[in-house]
């Protein structure tokens, strides 16, 4: 733990260009100040890896509404039609990936395994251009790591030492995501001394997490 | 009763005691309203819990607690909050008892097309090939015919969901089993005849002697 | 959740030449009076995937002693003298499997992936009639999925449900192997009401869960 | 000083603020008395603790709470308490800063040999061959030879841990790095000549110029 930025200074550390994992589901559990900063500061090219692109004006929605976006990365776009339209036009381009195969790459690159086998998308469009592998006479795609400049964490609470934890389905990609990225910067809804977090609560250790935000005062 | 009701109530029927059961957005959602607290089945949000309650109190929604739609929940005693890793494995290992799931098309393998119409719509996955895939039981709810055509066709003509023949496919007009021989039509709508189904189904269906009707407490 | 059973019925669930993963670290968290009444009932031909044999008269070790395994699949077996023994004369067939491998082959059984890729072994022993799948220029094992008849799984707390809580390191093994046992059974220290294991400190959900053993009483 | 003592305290050295450290059973265990708490540095047991403490005062021993040769130890206030497949998952992840672990052999190709003696002892790898091709730095903390016998040898006779070469090897004779031209030899123990270590080595060092004595405050 490298100590608490401010949103802009989150941002700033993040170059155009760069790719994030962005946690959240729908926008539950997504770090939205570090995305108000990102849109603050005109980021451009971004490629986002995360579950959704939200609804137009929430969570990743505001990054795709910017035009901050070049690349995403998802399961699911089908409730923000901006992600769509820009889809259509070209100006975004969208690789779709099965919810259960998404965090199983995110998994696999944050914990340096070389892919895993899922039956998820045998013969479907999901099969187009993967090896597939056969185990003890099943068939299985091989679907390869997902690694990230950065991995933007939504957490309810940290400690000092970057410990965090999650509150109900605001969990969702974040603790893989938190794995996954080369520099982890959480964003916790408050932040409490050393020893408040039980080790047995802890979803996300300290040792993975490089920044958190600052509260929000 | 409308026809989404009628769905719904003839789909809760195949709901057994103490299953682990995953319920689509939209209409399959509805299925929830007619399963009985005292058969201990636990609905489980990809997004990450199981144990999905009923719309909470008004004014006492939680942000962090929602399911996979992004609406407001709440949750029975005995949930348990889960991340994205842990939920799609619940779903590809076999540990969901059944999932019920909307559809664009069925065919006569008892495939099931229901994500993408090229050109059109392409909202992406999310969880429904994984869903597929791996649960025990896979029910597909759905009106039998969109805007004259019949859902119900001799092979899928927009891009499949998974490999796996679904197990069940409860419309408004009919209750439909996929098995190795083709489309079995089990049971009949109240008040619609044999004719009435065959005539909006454009799949061969294998008719038995007996075709009763759907029976609704 | 089918119920409450005494270590005595466990025992009498269990049949000779079952495979059983058995949680534990070196017995912390391994579930004791299960594994005493597997020895009182003269349980043999016992397959045994576990971490570790522990020491003789302490967990697994006990099993080993009464001659009830005749093969462990496990990471490491240096701290049980016995288990060496039997292994050179030839009564119980080893498979010395690397511990982070091991961890991820349950975890692949239990959450459905045909198999992961690792580096870990590469060029030892451990490659050996193993195939070798290479993913962007790096070369990886790829390792299969271990599932079994049976888990039996030491947990902390239960509620009547059968979600379970973990203490520290006696979590180790434990929530994965529940994923991949046919049959679940667990020992927990406690079983309280549904209510008192919050959603987010519940590791492994009753769904998963088909066995409780009654209190210690 | 007996020369277990000089290998921690020079291992100890190699420990940088803030870092994940895992340190092997025996010897290795030794290094955390010589680290100094404002290090701020976190000590991982595979078995499933982040944040290792000191052995718990007497009486005050949780048999949920040990290092991973089973012995009791307690919790610095920030720890996490995880999972085996999480504490593989950092480890395999690149997420732990170094490891340290005892040897058999070290070659001039800086392959570590740790596991087995074919024939006399087959205790399993444990986790050693996820922690050799996962930490970023392997630091071997071995005597410098064994019943009269170099440690150090031109080709490793035992059975190999890992492919990957080993950053550091400590010994109560030296200090070496394997390199991509050779074991190179970088200190000297105290009083300990040249010719010493060049006599007790089995396998050709590289020797610099200038080949300090190690400083031990």
């Amino acid at each position: 733990m490298k100590g608490a930025l401010t949103p802009e200074q989150a941002a700033e550390l993040i170059p155009d260009g760069a790719s994030l994992m962005i946690g959240g589901f729908m926008a539950v559990g997504t770090p939205e100040r570090m995305i108000d900063a990102l849109v603050a500061r005109g980021a451009r090219g971004l490629t986002v890896i995360a579950n959704d692109t939200a609804t137009p004006g929430k969570g990743i929605g505001k990054l795709i509404s910017a035009g901050a976006v070049a690349r995403v990365i998802a399961s699911h776009i089908g409730l923000n039609p901006e992600t769509q339209g820009k889809m259509i036009s070209g100006e975004i381009d969208c690789e779709l990936v099965p919810q259960g195969t998404l965090v199983e790459r995110i998994r696999a690159g944050g914990m340096g395994l070389g892919g895993v086998l899922t039956p998820a998308g045998l013969a479907t469009e999901v099969e187009d251009g993967k090896q597939v592998v056969e185990v003890e006479g099943n068939r299985f795609l091989l679907e390869t790591p997902l690694k990230a400049d950065f991995a933007l964490i939504g957490a309810w609470q940290a400690d000092y030492v970057g410990n965090l934890s999650y509150l109900l389905t605001a969990q969702n990609f974040n603790p893989v995501m938190a794995l996954a990225g080369r520099t982890v910067i959480a964003e916790p809804e408050s932040i409490v001394p050393v020893g408040v977090i039980p080790p047995d609560s802890v979803k996300t250790p300290g040792v993975l997490v490089d920044h958190l935000l600052v509260h929000a005062g | 009763m409308d026809a989404k009701e009628l769905i719904a109530r003839r789909v809760a029927q195949e709901i057994r005691p103490g299953m682990l059961v995953n319920l689509g957005i939209g209409l399959p959602s509805m299925v929830a309203t007619y399963v009985p607290a005292s058969l201990g089945v636990f609905f489980q949000a990809e997004n990450g819990v199981i144990g999905l309650g009923a719309r909470p109190p008004e004014g006492m929604e939680d942000r962090h607690l929602t399911d996979a739609g992004g609406g407001f929940v709440s949750a029975v005693p005995g949930a348990a909050s889960i991340d994205s890793a842990m939920s799609f494995g619940l779903i590809r290992g076999g540990h969901l008892g059944m999932t019920v799931l909307g559809g664009l098309q069925v065919d006569e393998a008892g495939h099931l097309a229901n994500w993408k119409v090229p050109g059109k719509m392409v909202p992406g996955m999310g969880g429904a090939m994984d869903l597929v895939t791996g649960a025990a039981r896979v029910v597909v709810a759905m009106q039998h015919a969109a805007r004259g055509a019949s859902k119900i066709v001799p092979r899928c003509t927009l891009p499949l969901t998974a490999l796996r023949r679904v197990d069940l496919v409860v419309t408004d007009l009919a209750v439909i089993e996929p098995t190795g021989v083709g489309l079995i039509l089990r049971e009949r709508a109240p008040g619609v005849s044999l004719e009435d189904i065959r005539a909006a189904t454009e799949a061969a269906l294998v008719i038995p002697a007996d075709v009763p009707e759907m029976t609704l407490d």
